[in-house]
């Protein structure tokens, strides 16, 4: 009986006995293209093709959305999307390619958009067939997030959007975005209104993506610059210049604060794709040669290892504590922290296989000796996008210690 | 086996846990922990090693000595976790004292499974210690300088925590079948204490010599008692480093709030606000580790070594890491003797170094994690 | 001979051979009484008597105070206090005393007294016969200064003084206090003036001290308490309102940034008192049992402490790279490092003492099995005192930031 | 020997720094080096190692590579400072090409005292590069996997630096004798160059194969002049770092003062202030140890190889941390490949690992300062 089986519901138990009937006889095995590190480095359609297949199937199956109605295209189930995710992790299924829609998107439409919209657009989201994108992010709005520039100018029911927007995740296979822009220059927070908006289907007309390159080479995000794109007013979400309050129910669950558990699978552990992990720094450290032996015999990199070890426990015991109301003073405490941990756990763990791996980290992915493909320093530099998208380490420490402990804002 | 979801700390531990918050509250708040224990400041001073030895009545009528220890050898049988809670509050209060030390003893006696009557008498409200490590300080029991012959003790067992405050001992010593457990009086004849002088305010420590004293001996294998026992001690001393650390925390957090600078709270500045948020990750870290070491003391044995290594390699860099940040926000207050933060900040040193510091014990995980090196 | 002498002056050189010989035939020895580890932690008579006999011998022989003019009792010569300085290092000389008065209020004086003034005061700070303290800090000013209010009332030529000065190192002992203090209340800076203020003649009418007491149980610092001390107008340095600029002088030569070289004897080599180096560290670890063999053995620590030796180093050859022009881009940079860097060296030296002592470094002063008689633990404490006084790091940081790197101000 | 007060850096070595400064700054400014280097960003693209070989004979011609050479043997005998002084501009510019290789295989030259034409060669204009380290990384000459038989070496060599663009190739080959010096053309028959696909964009790298090439021995005790040389090879690598660490603080506090969020300038934030004044002390701290270094191996051989360790390990980390910074504090725009950044990111890297990280020259640095362990 695994740790999270005691508490189950008989719901929950009879659900999870059916996802790990499902996942043992559907697992897609290993990809015939090469993954990326994450659904955000996702640059090819081959890429991308083979994971909405598997999001697809998934989600036929029951096991992506459960929790959402049935009405909006979800299972209808209650507290079963973690079990699900537990299952697909233990079964090391790839990633979820939607990973903007679900754990974004999903939920804002769900607590701000009219039933009519949530029925149109919820089911193919969930799906992951409608692949979505976020527009929060400008040249002069990063950690600023309330300063955006982007108008929305009003025509009777009609909107005429003009703006850029950067880092865009998944802009270039897109159909949808979310999209956080200003009705009103006068007020800079009330002056916000957020809107959803079809994307795919106005690039050249209105709408122009543009991929940026990562300093890894990759691609993944993109900018989008809006001309003249005219939406419908039924594509506002909640009233207008309550987009701030509207892109805080998507900043909470992109923080992993929200009520609604986003669909998961793979991660960590998913054998699909390579994450700098303790483990996978334990192998990296065995199998390089060092002196006469390897470097998991060196003390110094024992010592540096078995700290990320800790690190890694102690991440997931904080998801576990942050469950048992008895262990914890103040309720967002533990919540808050996991993007600034996570981030730096992975950072200083990549940067450390980079070091244990020596002078061959100096190999990048297509040299046939880089110890691990390459992807060490890979991940290393990737790593850096972990710290500064979704609210750099600074703002993360901000939020705490505004939020949680209480100090005055700094800004 | 596995552990559940919750850690096993159920209605009961939360009550426990939050009784002794209150206890500690009402009885030693820190105003009157510091006219108690930092009445003398000179800095060559003898340890004076205050506590309120009025309270210890009110603390075994409450079951804390009982707690780990066995309901058929007169104890409450407890899980570790609803001990963690309980030192967890020991630690935010900083109490002086023999419970630690008593519990500690507690827990090798029971792998001890003596059957003597060591534990009913803690049971019934003895406090106790334990003297096993030698004068280089090792921490390993098997390198005890204390040798038993025909149950008389023999030589001197260095950093015993409150031995004059502990009314009974449990010794390692080197005898014919290796390595014996001894339980005897801390004032039975032919025992010296010898007390340190030490940083901590908090905390008792010395040396005990003995000298032919006629001591019990207890259980039948020592070392293997002690191995079963020390992930036990760990956690606990790890629990009590997060309470400490928690309101090193929670008082720092309170003066960057109050104290203003530049016309601002202090904690409106980057540099302090950032720092005491670094401090509650690492709080938290350690505290969720110490609870896993705790359920998997009660519910993971074969886990327990390991995540109990965890817990204590934590806490030790997490005390170090608050302790410093303590002093350094609170500033020049921070660094007078009337400013309460010392008080932790003493005790956190001590505590990190006892039974072991953070490079010791991922020394101890490395073996378990990457193999030992040949 | 030695790396200074290859660019000493005729005068120099000349000099140097004189303060050899002194030297050689006057060090002090060995002090009867335990010394603190720096002059402000100067605790009890006996050791203040035995550390001003030195300064005033030096002094006599004209070794502390020599490129001061014989005016006002220097020695009338021309960048001679380095070479006096180095010999005295080298000698492994004690420490000289009055550090406040050698260090900042001499220099102070030099600049902003009136020639009067300095005649009659400067030649007893030189030789240490008046100990000199420095009331700065208030319990509502400490990071920032500008917000003393220590109030000064004229009444014709006199002031009126009432006010509340803390961490007054050496005010037990002083004779007079250089005293930054408020004459306008409507000017947060240009209300500020600046006084030099007989404290000991003044003890009981109108000046009390306190000692306050350090985390570590030593004195040596104060609380000093005016109430309606009157001191004369002539006692005022420079302009009215002109407070904040001398208090810039002050702390320009307390950070090391002054033309005039501060005089300096004994200091991390000297052998009467302990500080926490790597040589120390080194000589600790090689004396601490562990295992089979030493602390001095175990692969971390030996990379710890190497990482000491490195910083320590650092600092010294940045010392002497901002004497060099063509390898410094920022005439300020490294002088304004040096308190930073300084204080925190020797709280991680201090630090890592403690942790390579092991479970023995829980033993303080008075335990006769405590390692290097519990100096370490002793040294780490009192290395917040480092951090802390003087502008904490958190401000060194901030005055680095914007007045090298020319960010903008935090306040 | 003792060390001059102004680490001998005097009016000719400035003169040098300020003229490579300039010529760096002119030929190939950061635009025109990003337009050089990063032309194709896909991420298994295969290293193009460009440069501006067309600059070579204007730096010949400026007696760069005879910086080091014995005026007996045709060089300049400038002291350390001096081509210490160029390599620092050399790594503020990220300058590509094999100036680091040739200068540092003309110190293994002069300190094996061949007498042979190979330092006349790089005096007169030749590129080169050294070839001596194994599959493994090991950066010990003497584990060489390269053989040398009757004058014909065989095997391969490791992460040779710039091995496309320079011209002749100084290897260490195992032989006869030891560990000996062989000079060939990095184009003679039976030589193999396969270039390695790295990281780093201003760098080239690669292993060179050797089938029955005929090479030239030069010197006698290859080993002893490797030694002798690496502390240069070092100290010379720390300059380079200095001065892409400079780079890195500088562009980074341009934009940090530029950039403007929550109506305040970046720099305003101290999370961003203090991360830049950390950045900056740790460029000053290498960039005085490595003068500190190259004026002992002008002044003070005997120490030349501990403070040369001392360097390197320092810049080491340095680079490490400006680097992070750099992006970090860039935050967005520094993740993009347009932002220059990423070019001094990863040469940075490289460099780290090259010729030993920090806790390899920390571990000789031990066994200098400690003692070795038996």
């Amino acid at each position: 009986m695994s740790e999270s089986e005691r508490k189950d519901t008989p719901e929950q138990a009879e659900f999870r006995a059916y996802c790990r009937d499902w996942l043992r006889d559907n697992h897609p095995g290993e990809s015939p293209v090469r993954l990326p590190q994450s659904p955000i480095e996702i640059m090819t359609e081959p890429q991308l093709h083979w994971l909405q297949a598997w999001q697809k199937a998934a989600y036929d199956a029951g096991l992506v959305g459960c929790d959402y109605p049935e009405a909006v295209g979800g299972g209808g189930r209650k507290d079963c999307q973690r079990v699900a995710n537990e299952e697909m992790l233990a079964a090391r299924t790839p990633f979820l390619p939607n990973v903007i829609g679900l754990g974004m998107a999903a939920p804002t439409l769900f607590y701000h958009a009219q039933e009519p919209l949530k029925e149109r657009l919820l089911p193919r989201l969930l799906s992951g067939e409608d692949i979505w994108c976020q527009g929060f992010s400008e040249p002069g709005a990063g950690s600023d997030l309330a300063s955006v520039q982007t108008f929305a100018e009003r025509r009777g029911d009609r909107w005429v959007i003009n703006g850029h927007k950067v880092w865009t995740s998944l802009a270039h296979f897109a159909e949808w975005m979310i999209l956080l822009l200003r009705t009103d220059k006068s007020h800079k927070y009330d002056g916000l209104s957020y809107f959803v908006v079809p994307i795919r289907s106005a690039l050249g007309k209105g709408v122009t993506v543009r991929p940026l390159i990562k300093i890894t080479g990759e691609t993944g995000f993109n900018e989008v610059i809006f001309e003249d794109l005219e939406v419908d007013d039924s594509y506002r979400l909640d009233e207008l210049g309550k987009g701030w309050q509207v892109a805080m129910t998507t900043l909470l669950h992109e923080r992993g604060g929200g009520e609604l558990v986003t669909p998961r699978s793979g991660g960590l552990t998913s054998k699909t794709s390579f994450s700098p992990t303790a483990r996978n720094l334990r192998t990296l450290a065995q199998e390089t040669p060092r002196g006469n032996g390897t470097a998991a015999d060196d003390p110094l990199l024992r010592d540096r290892i078995v700290r990320q070890f800790i690190r890694e426990e102690a991440l997931q015991q904080n998801q576990r504590r942050s469950r048992v109301p008895a262990l914890q003073d103040h309720p967002m405490r533990l919540q808050l922290q996991y993007k600034l941990l996570i981030s730096e756990l992975a950072q200083d763990t990549a940067r450390l296989g980079v070091e244990v791996a020596g002078p061959a980290s100096t190999l990048y992915l297509a040299d046939e000796h880089a110890p691990t493909g390459g992807q060490w320093p890979l991940a290393y530099m990737n790593s850096y996008g972990m710290t500064i998208a979704a609210g750099t380490s600074e703002i993360q420490r901000n939020i705490l210690g505004e939020r949680v402990l209480g100090l005055a804002k700094s800004k | 086996m596995t552990q559940p979801t919750n850690f096993g700390f159920g209605d009961e531990c939360a009550l426990l846990k939050d009784s002794a918050r209150k206890f500690f509250a009402e009885h030693l708040p820190v105003d009157r922990l510091h006219a108690l224990v930092a009445a003398n400041p000179a800095p060559e001073a003898a340890s004076a090693a205050a506590w309120r030895e009025d309270l210890w009545p009110a603390m075994v009528e409450l079951g804390w000595t009982a707690l780990a220890i066995p309901e058929s050898a007169g104890g409450l049988g407890l899980p570790a976790v609803a001990v963690a809670g309980l030192m967890e509050e020991h630690g935010r209060a900083a109490f002086p004292g023999p419970l630690a030390a008593t519990l500690a003893t507690s827990y090798v006696l029971a792998a001890a499974d003596s059957g003597s009557a060591a534990l009913e008498e803690i049971a019934a409200g003895r406090s106790a210690t334990l003297a096993f490590a030698n004068a280089a300080g090792s921490w390993h029991p098997g390198d005890s300088a204390v040798t038993a012959k025909g149950g008389r003790l023999s030589g001197t067992a260095c950093f015993v925590q409150e031995p004059r405050k502990a009314e009974r001992l449990l010794v390692a010593a080197q005898d014919e079948s290796g390595l014996g457990l001894y339980w005897l009086a801390s004032d039975a004849e032919g025992v010296t204490v010898a007390p340190d002088t030490i940083v901590d305010l908090t905390r008792d420590q010395g040396r005990v010599s003995f000298d032919e004293a006629v001591a019990e001996p207890v259980g039948r294998n020592g070392l293997a008692a002690f191995h079963a026992a020390m992930p036990a001690l760990w956690t606990l001393l790890a629990a009590d480093m997060v309470g400490a650390g928690e309101w090193q925390l929670q008082t720092t957090v309170e003066y960057a709030q109050a104290r203003k600078q530049f016309d601002r709270p202090l904690g409106f500045f980057q540099a302090v606000k950032h720092q005491l948020v670094d401090v509650m990750t690492r709080v938290d870290e350690s505290k969720s580790l110490l609870y896993n070491a705790a359920c998997a003391l009660d519910h993971e044995p074969e886990r327990a070594l390991q995540l109990a290594h965890m817990a204590k390699a934590s806490a030790a860099d997490m005390a170090a890491f608050a302790s410093g940040r303590s002093v350094q926000c609170h500033g020049g207050i921070g660094f007078t003797w009337e400013c309460y933060v010392h008080l932790f900040f003493k005790r956190q040193k001590h505590s990190e170094v006892l039974w072991g510091d953070g490079a010791w014990h991922r020394a101890r995980l490395a073996d378990i994690l990457l193999g030992e090196v040949a």
